[in-house]
């Protein structure tokens, strides 16, 4: 069955949402363990994936038995296998937190909310293991609906932000469709391989439509991952939806996008098309240092803990876009590596948010308020993540930031290196603020802001299916930060076909 | 008359940029949120249109297969397999074939020489998808038993990948209009400045 | 917010002009995407491959089923994703927003009478497209949103609850489901029986028939699951759309 | 002289998908589109598009509209733009 798996990995967690939704009418209380079971499937699938493409190389999976480019093929290599597994456990992680949240959250629609969850993961997953452009679109739009009700489902902010989100999402997916349709009426074909093989053989390079068609599909991603100036939906939709919405939302959504848009940097334009063409490689990492220096003032004006962590999300887009078009091997690298490590400590993070929220009720910063004594359990997994953030080793995010500057420096791009230690120095500002609130209190000045009054004595340690996630959360972010250099070496096997070191710039 | 005739033949793709910027712009400036869906279903009608326009070619008819092509086809194919061996060099006749005979393979076996084809053909079963030449389009009848010039149909693709557009432009008109009665039922309006005005106001 | 409209659409507008320029002519047969082999293969090849002679439904099911499953799993996705937005369960029920008025509908003679003739003529041709969708434009898609088309008209010339007793939502929902789980059973069968997913060649173990009406009476099953999931969420979006989410007395 | 036949659908087109966004009364609005709608399915069947314009004629001029009118019905007719 093994050859099996790359479907697999999708049809889980896919025929299970169906199921769900089924029976959730019925006995609303299976919906949770039948979600985990099937997320937990999952990723074994990704995982037995992830060792076949280590041991054989790609794999191309025929969907139909047709052969590319008539059929749709699933393409993984090296780079969708990391992106499945991390997509599938942050799934998995956050299916886990869902359990005591959901009920209260989402006015008792429980099955409804898993339903959707297990079809956002599985769009999710198809996105990053499809190797059809068309069929990416499809599957867009399945993670973009689900998105869009899991948001709708909070509070009257989060609707009117889902509504925000349903026309900006819709403006970016008509873009990447638009930009797919203009790769076809030059090329003639939907597969990632082929159209790229097409555009070099018929010598598109310098047809006007193919780039169009780059900008169409960038832009469009752009805005599906709130890439600065098109970020307006993100803030409020995740600060305000359900937190278990959030939960996945935050550390999947732009995370997968940002894999597609290397995807369709790599291997359908391909390296040489967008990074020597077109030449923008110096106007695109300008426009990440004004988003990663955007998203940290944005992060310092908030008082709102959730809200805070969005901005600090749009800076960490800007990261991995100026990494992707650093136009250096060591920084593809951290971009990539990046995404994965982002992944886990946006989770880590938006689940802390999340207890805290459930347990004291209140959204701003000055919640933590004393916490290290009344949950310290929960206090360690947040302070593994908030490290990962400010990029402390022995995280995952000092390794990914150290990439990503080490390739900063090699291409020359400092304004870049200099953006990404402000935000750290911003980000390391943020965090030890809420530490040294959680440590010592409030300061007597701020006391006007929002006392909680009794609340204080009942808060005690979060539950266990919130405690579990965390910690597995914060355990992972160690883990992938020990074994680097093996994650460091799937990427660079991965990018050595790509020759990015040679003959750029 | 010509000049206009050649405007008109390039109008298709005027017409599509035309109003699909009429939609992004509803989508964009409308206040209403009724308004902004209906920018946004004229506005990925457009991008359909714009599709379709790339299936299309002059002088060609839907992609449906004739009534006598369809069945003329089998009486070719009967036909063609008494004298298949003459025609191994064709790659594209040899493509039809082979996929026929391996499908067919239990049915048509009654020949004293087919044995032989049979192997002929298992080789080019492989390499099929390969070996397709695209430089040769036009198939000549009797060779391959379905005489079809890819000219003479519209290009059937870009009619199913508009189908699944449809499809998801209706899903996410309905989306839409469910968050909007939500946000009406809890603002009492379906105007975007009025609702934000009420947040405003309701909680700073 | 004007003005900014006004600037996305002047650069996209630009944008896309400079895309034009470069277009093949319109209707050209020469163009890459006519004369690529991957249209020229789904024009010449389709019906010796599969022996449906409509292209768009033989490449919709089959070439390209998976990415027609997932069209259906959109479908069921906007109905649940609906459900869970407006539907208003059990003990908090909001009364209606006093704006809205809705005047409890009277049975019309002429309306009603019409509709008794009309639906079940609607109802038969749907049931017609989504058969005759090999030889014919239709298909599963078309079929089920007429279907459903018939069901909201009933509600339309009735009332909600009168079309609810006929189908009720819950056993609606179930039929969305089973459709969906009509068109992964072939592909899981495909599975089981040693193929890849949706290889419907392998079918021919339980499909009487050769490879090709494997293939074709595949594609027939997939299109009846794809009709009935649409049949039903088309019907839930207008019934929760219509009562706001209370499934009461609809427009 | 098929282009002719086009070219006034294209030019309604255009007509229908403005005038929809530009009236005030969100009902005519939703049926401006369903004209609009079906003028596209008219526009897709001339050009050989057939399942296309099929599908078309049942969800965007039929369900589409639908949709709409039943919000329009439960939220509000009017519109300041």
């Amino acid at each position: 069955m093994t050859e099996q798996a790359p479907i697999l990995i999708l049809l889980f967690p896919f025929l299970t949402a169906i199921f769900v939704a089924l029976l959730g009418a019925k006995v609303p209380a299976a919906s949770w363990p039948l979600t985990i079971a099937s997320l937990g499937a999952s990723i074994c699938a990704t995982l037995t994936t992830l060792i076949q493409v280590l041991e054989n190389g790609t794999i191309r999976y025929y969907v139909g038995g047709w052969a590319p480019p008539f059929g749709i093929e699933l393409r993984i290599d090296g780079l969708n296998a990391l992106v499945a597994v991390t997509v599938a456990t942050v799934a998995f992680l956050g299916a886990i937190y869902s359990k005591d949240r959901v009920e209260s959250e989402t006015e008792n629609k429980g099955p409804q909310y898993y339903a959707l969850y297990l079809l956002l993961a599985a769009g999710l997953l198809g996105i990053v293991i499809t190797g059809d452009a068309f069929n990416l679109y499809v599957l867009l739009e399945i993670a973009a609906l689900t998105s869009y009700a899991l948001l709708a489902m909070g509070n009257k902010r989060a609707t009117l932000a889902a509504f925000k989100y349903l026309i900006m999402g819709t403006i970016g997916a008509s873009f990447y469709l638009l930009g797919v349709g203009y790769l076809y009426i030059k090329t003639g074909s939907l597969n990632m391989v082929d159209i790229q093989e097409q555009l070099i053989a018929n010598g598109l390079q310098d047809s006007s439509t193919v780039q169009v068609a780059f900008i169409m599909i960038t832009v469009g991603l752009w805005v599906k991952m709130a890439f600065f100036p098109l970020h307006a939906w993100l803030p409020n939709s995740y600060a305000f939806g359900p937190t278990t919405s959030s939960s996945i939302m935050a550390p999947l959504v732009t995370k997968v996008m940002i894999y597609v848009m290397v995807r369709m940097v790599l291997t359908v334009f391909g390296p040489v098309y967008a990074f020597e063409v077109l030449d923008w490689g110096n106007i695109v990492v300008w426009l990440a240092v004004i988003a990663i220096l955007a998203g940290s003032i944005g992060a310092l004006a908030q008082k709102d803990l959730r809200k805070m962590l969005t901005f600090l999300i749009i800076a960490e887009v800007g990261y991995m876009v100026g990494g992707v078009w650093l136009v250096d091997e060591t920084g593809m690298t951290g971009a990539i590596y990046h995404i994965i490590s982002d992944a886990f400590m946006t989770l880590c993070v938006f689940l802390f948010a999340g207890i805290v929220f459930a347990k004291t009720g209140a959204r701003d910063i000055y919640a933590v308020d004393g916490l290290f004594k009344k949950m310290p359990i929960t206090m360690i997994g947040f302070i593994v993540g908030a490290f990962s953030l400010i990029g402390i080793p022995p995280t995952a995010g000092f390794f990914s930031k150290w990439y990503l500057i080490q390739g900063g420096i090699n291409s020359g791009n400092w304004e870049y290196v200099i953006a990404l230690l402000i935000s750290s120095l911003v980000n390391a500002v943020l965090f030890f603020r809420i530490i040294e609130i959680a440590y010592f209190g409030k300061k007597p000045a701020e006391g006007h802001i929002h006392h909680h009054g009794d609340d204080h004595t009942k808060i005690s340690e979060a539950p266990i299916t919130q405690l579990i996630p965390l910690l597995g959360t914060a355990a992972i972010i160690l883990l992938i930060g020990i074994f680097n250099k093996d994650l460091v070496a799937v990427i660079q096997d991965f990018l050595e076909p790509f020759n990015l070191v040679a003959g750029i710039r | 008359m010509v000049a206009i005739e050649a405007l008109a033949d390039k109008f298709n793709y005027w017409v599509y940029i035309v109003i699909m910027m009429i939609g992004l712009y509803a989508m964009v400036s409308k206040n209403n949120l009724i308004k902004k869906l209906i920018g946004m279903s004229v506005f990925q009608t457009a991008i359909i249109l714009f599709y379709v326009s790339i299936g299309y070619k002059d002088e060609a008819t839907i992609p449906i297969l004739y009534h006598d092509q369809v069945h003329g086809a089998h009486h070719a194919e009967e036909g063609d397999h008494s004298d298949e061996g003459a025609h191994h060099d064709e790659t594209h006749a040899m493509e039809a074939i082979a996929k026929e005979a391996t499908h067919h393979g239990n049915d048509h076996a009654v020949d004293a020489d087919h044995a032989e084809v049979d192997e002929h053909e298992a080789d080019h079963v492989i390499d099929a998808h390969v070996m397709h030449n695209e430089s040769d389009h036009a198939f000549e009848a009797g060779h391959g038993g379905l005489d079809i010039d890819p000219n003479q149909f519209e290009n059937p693709l870009v009619h199913v990948l508009m189908l699944t557009a449809i499809v998801v432009g209706v899903a996410t008109l309905g989306v839409g209009l469910a968050i909007t009665q939500k946000l009406y039922g809890e603002f009492g309006t379906i105007e975007e400045h009025e609702i934000i005005e009420q947040l405003r106001t309701g909680n700073d | 917010m004007k003005f900014l409209g006004l600037l996305t659409v002047l650069i996209t507008g630009f944008l896309l002009i400079q895309a034009e320029r470069d277009f093949p002519d319109w209707g050209d047969v020469n163009s890459p995407a006519s004369s690529y082999k991957l249209s020229q293969h789904y024009i010449t090849q389709t019906f010796a491959e599969t022996s449906v002679p409509n292209m768009v439904t033989a490449v919709l099911a089959d070439y390209r089923g998976y990415d027609t499953m997932f069209e259906t799993v959109v479908i069921f996705t906007a109905g649940i994703a609906i459900i869970g937005i407006l539907r208003v369960f059990g003990s908090n029920i909001k009364p209606d927003h006093p704006e809205v008025v809705l005047t409890k509908k009277k049975p019309d003679l002429i309306v009603e009478t019409t509709c008794r003739l009309l639906i079940p003529i609607i109802q038969l041709f749907a049931l017609y497209v989504v058969a005759h969708g090999h030889h014919s434009p239709g298909g599963g898609f078309q079929g089920g949103v007429i279907f459903g088309a018939s069901f909201i008209l009933l509600a339309l010339a009735r009332d909600l609850q009168y079309a609810q007793q006929w189908v009720p939502e819950n056993r609606i929902l179930n039929l969305a489901g089973i459709g969906i789980f009509i068109y992964a059973g072939f592909g899981v069968a495909s599975l089981l029986l040693g193929g890849n997913f949706l290889d419907y060649g392998v079918l021919t173990a339980i499909i009487p028939g050769d490879v090709k009406d494997a293939h074709s009476h595949s594609m027939l099953g997939v299109e009846i699951g794809v009709a009935f999931t649409v049949t039903a969420i088309m019907f839930s979006i207008y019934s929760s759309l219509s009562s706001n989410g209370h499934m009461k007395e609809g427009i | 002289m098929i282009w002719i036949f086009d070219m006034i659908i294209l030019i309604f087109l255009i007509l229908t998908a403005f005038i929809s966004l530009r009236v005030k009364d969100l009902l005519s609005a939703a049926m401006i589109f369903g004209v609009y709608s079906l003028l596209m399915c008219l526009l897709w069947a001339g050009m050989g598009a057939v399942d296309v314009a099929f599908t078309e004629a049942a969800v965007g001029a039929g369900v589409s509209a639908v949709f709409l009118i039943s919000t329009i019905l439960r939220t509000s007719r009017r519109s300041s733009d």
